[in-house]
């Protein structure tokens, strides 16, 4: 992990933001599957499904510069994720 | 006795459907404007026999007509073929 | 089931047709034109749905058989040919919305066009996958 | 001429309409422009503040009484379209107004395009439409103006880069309008009424029995319009693009646009589907989402307006986040926070402005040096990047706290780790910015000597300033406002 961050560092990347953000992610993951097992699913599991969760995303560290490559400005993946939101949206809301 | 004018109804949508496929697959853009036109103009008569003659008259002046016609301008700036 | 009877449902089945065509236009096809042009056929068939849904009182505001009574009250009696013309009139209100929302999406095409024929211009190209490809300037 | 009833609330419509009118006739003659500009200016800020309070009725048909010997479900139906002006509209309008001039004055100088100005007021004319509208299909028409208008904006800065940027917001726009309309179209089949207020008591009768699939189908379709409106996950791509590509000035109008539509449009469709179970818990996931992902896109970007730009798509995921909490606490907290928070951002888009004015450049690695060529702007700036990122005496804290406290109180104490941390990054990547711009050393164009008399506008810095004060008045005596906020929460009747 030291080392993927090292060759960033050597590409000139700026470091201290990517960081923060990866930080930001590893609680949104973790935290995010404790609300989501919290609310259908009893307290215990919650908390174990959180750990494991979190396991898994330190293993695929660094999350940052895989989630900045999706938000790229090419219309062809804001048009997937506009395909993706339309289907997700009908189907979570519970109709069809 | 089925009524005529969903006769013709039928046959609009018919044409509005495959109009709007075929303009699609069509590698000359110059052809897909004027299968577009099309389109507009048989969804403006299914207008008419939807009982909303206001809005099929609309339709085949703006959907028909103008718009096909803004759409031939661009292919006559651009490029024609698709590439 | 016959053809009388199936004539709205077949219209809506257009309309989610050409609906459907033109989401697949704008998400696959890779000319920018004819992304435009599914987005000109989306417009066209949500129309379609409102003009379709106004056809032959759908539109359960009230239901039939009180309409009925309705149109025969006391209210009414002068006007002797207003029952049968109130049965066939379509309901008039997404005429008037669907006029709007023509005129608005034909504006929204214009402009559209008109930046195609820019980006043409200086790209030399109607693909989007030579226009939108990312590059540092 | 009865002038009691004369500044009715769909003056506030019809007169920016008017002026953006008469303004595309007369471009290019610019003293004309200039003063028609100036005059619509000053009569669009005086407006809101005379308008009498209360609820328009287009064409003078206020409601019907129940027909006799029919089965009509209401007891009063509203035939016509209607608005509804209270004190919340009036605080929106007014910031959208103050924020539209700004952008309109701090590019006032030399030649003025009548375009411009008319794009701008008809920014303002729809939002306030959405803003007061009780209609459903009248949001639909100021909704797709608005995404004409805000492409129309950024077509105007002229580059190849905002062109593309232009093209992909209209496909998305006209995509995502025709998913709203068909939504109506749904709830106008199936009810027969555009109504809100009207098809909030027909769906609240016929909730009791239960909800329909039609009634779910129109939701998540009208979801989406929100979506792409107020800059939610899948697009917050291309709402930052948008903030960033049109001028700074623009920017910071665009955002409170964004802000405003996003509340206004939330408390209608709220009004209509708060009987589906899962429509809060989407909301709140969606937010969540956009303020995770704005804020860690806002640390990786090497452009000072894409930086705000992502920001302020991270504060209205912030806005969302109270909004999708839902009890009344969050909500009056959440609303409070847009009015905040278009305020802030706007004092940083300002700065943005004047940077672009003195280096020609956004691009961080090309720029330093500035703090002692820039006046007191730094300090402003500084003060702004405070206001933004919560800090204890502006306004924002206020509302943040409120937000965070609702959150701890509804039973999500995760949530309130998530948004401490967002905050925590924004200052993170806004000091970054900071830093880059103001305190970074060795760039080629400082030693050229041509620094020193490059002049900048002094009206930015004025609104800046001006900016800074509604800040810290609103941050010292919360409760004048939130008062009117917590009444209007109340007043929507279904948290």
């Amino acid at each position: 992990m030291y080392e993927k961050f090292f060759e960033k560092i050597k590409q000139g990347e700026d470091i201290a933001g990517a960081f923060t953000g990866d930080y930001q992610m590893i609680l949104l993951v973790s935290l995010g599957v404790l609300v989501l097992f919290r609310f259908f699913a009893s307290t215990r599991f919650a908390m174990a499904a959180a750990f494991i969760a979190l396991l898994v995303v330190l293993r695929a560290l660094p999350l940052v510069f895989k989630v900045s490559k999706e938000h790229s400005d090419t219309f062809d993946s804001m048009l997937f994720y506009f395909a993706l939101t339309i289907g997700l949206v009908i189907i979570l809301l519970g109709g069809i | 006795m089925i009524p005529g004018f969903m006769i013709m109804g039928y046959i609009f949508m018919f044409t509005a459907l495959f109009g709007s496929i075929l303009a699609l697959i069509q590698r000359d853009l110059m052809k897909s404007v004027i299968l577009i036109g099309l389109e507009g103009l048989a969804v403006a008569f299914l207008y008419q026999t939807l009982r909303a003659p206001d809005v099929g008259i609309t339709q085949a002046i703006l959907g028909a007509a103008l718009l096909p016609g803004i759409f031939a301008i661009t292919v006559y700036k651009t490029r024609r073929e698709e590439e | 089931m016959s053809l009388e009877t199936l004539f709205q449902p077949m219209c809506f089945l257009t309309a989610a047709a050409l609906v459907v065509v033109g989401l697949y236009a704008v998400i696959f096809m890779d000319n920018l034109l004819k992304k435009i042009i599914g987005v000109t056929l989306i417009s066209d068939g949500v129309n379609l749905v409102l003009i379709t849904g106004g056809f032959n009182k759908i539109v359960a505001i009230i239901s039939p058989e009180m309409y009925e009574q309705g149109v025969k009250s006391t209210a009414f009696e002068t006007l002797t040919e207003f029952p049968e013309f109130a049965a066939q009139a379509a309901f008039p209100l997404p005429s008037a919305l669907v006029l709007t929302s023509i005129v608005i999406s034909v504006s929204i095409f214009a402009i559209m066009l008109a930046l195609a024929i820019r980006l043409y211009q200086h790209y030399n190209s109607m693909s989007c996958s030579v226009i939108f490809k990312e590059v540092d300037e | 001429m009865n002038y009691e009833n004369f500044f009715v609330p769909a003056l506030l419509v019809a007169f920016p309409l008017i002026s953006a009118i008469c303004l595309n006739f007369i471009h290019g003659k610019d003293r004309a422009v200039k003063g028609f500009a100036f005059l619509s200016i000053i009569v669009v800020l005086l407006l809101p503040w005379i308008t009498q309070y209360g609820v328009y009725w287009f064409g003078g048909h206020p409601t019907v009484e129940n027909l006799e010997g029919t089965n009509i479900m209401l007891s009063k139906l509203n035939l016509a379209i209607v608005y509804n002006f209270g004190i919340i509209q009036k605080i929106f309008i007014a910031l959208l107004a103050l924020l539209a001039s700004a952008a309109i004055l701090v590019h006032f100088t030399e030649r003025v395009s009548g375009v411009y100005t008319a794009m701008i007021m008809l920014g303002i004319a729809s939002a306030s439409a959405v803003i007061m509208a009780d209609d459903v299909f009248n949001i639909f028409v100021f909704l797709e103006i608005l995404t004409i208008s805000q492409a129309a904006l950024v077509i105007a800065v002229g580059s190849v880069r905002a062109y593309k940027t232009a093209i992909k917001y209209l496909i998305l726009g006209g995509v995502a309008g025709s998913s709203i309309l068909l939504g109506i179209a749904i709830l106008l089949g199936r009810y027969g009424m555009l109504n809100v207020s009207d098809l909030h008591k027909v769906i609240t009768v016929e909730s009791q029995v239960g909800i329909s699939h039609a009634l779910i189908v129109a939701c998540a379709l009208i979801f989406i319009g929100w979506l792409f409106e107020s800059g939610m996950v899948p697009f917050h791509i291309i709402k930052s693009d948008v903030y960033s590509k049109a001028r700074p000035s623009v920017g910071a109008f665009m955002q409170t646009q964004t802000k405003f539509v996003l509340v206004a449009l939330w408390v209608i469709i709220l009004r209509l589907f708060y009987g589906i179970s899962t429509f809060n818990a989407l909301i709140l996931g969606v937010s969540i989402l956009s303020m995770v992902f704005g804020v860690i896109m806002a640390l990786r970007q090497t452009e000072f307006t894409r930086l705000l730009a992502y920001v302020a798509v991270a504060q209205a995921g912030l806005v969302g986040v109270g909004l999708g909490i839902a009890t009344e606490a969050s909500v009056s907290a959440s609303v409070f926070h847009a009015i905040n928070d278009a305020l802030a951002m706007a004092i940083l888009f300002l700065s943005a402005s004047i940077i672009l004015q003195i280096t020609k450049t956004m691009d961080l690695h090309k720029m330093g040096g500035l703090l002692w060529k820039s006046g007191l702007v730094p300090l402003w700036s500084m003060l702004g990047i405070f206001a933004v990122s919560c800090m204890p005496p502006f306004n924002t804290y206020q509302s943040e706290f409120r937000i965070i406290s609702a959150a701890s109180q509804a039973g999500y104490p995760e949530l309130t780790v998530i948004i401490i941390l967002t905050s925590i990054a924004t200052f993170v990547a806004l000091i970054k910015g900071f830093y880059s711009i103001y305190l970074k050393e060795g760039q080629d164009y400082l030693s050229a000597k041509e620094m020193d008399r490059t002049p900048y506008s002094d009206r930015t810095e004025y609104v800046m300033l001006l900016l800074l004060a509604i800040c810290l008045a609103i941050g010292l005596f919360p409760q004048n406002i939130l008062q009117y906020i917590q009444q209007f929460v109340s007043s929507i009747g279904v948290i």
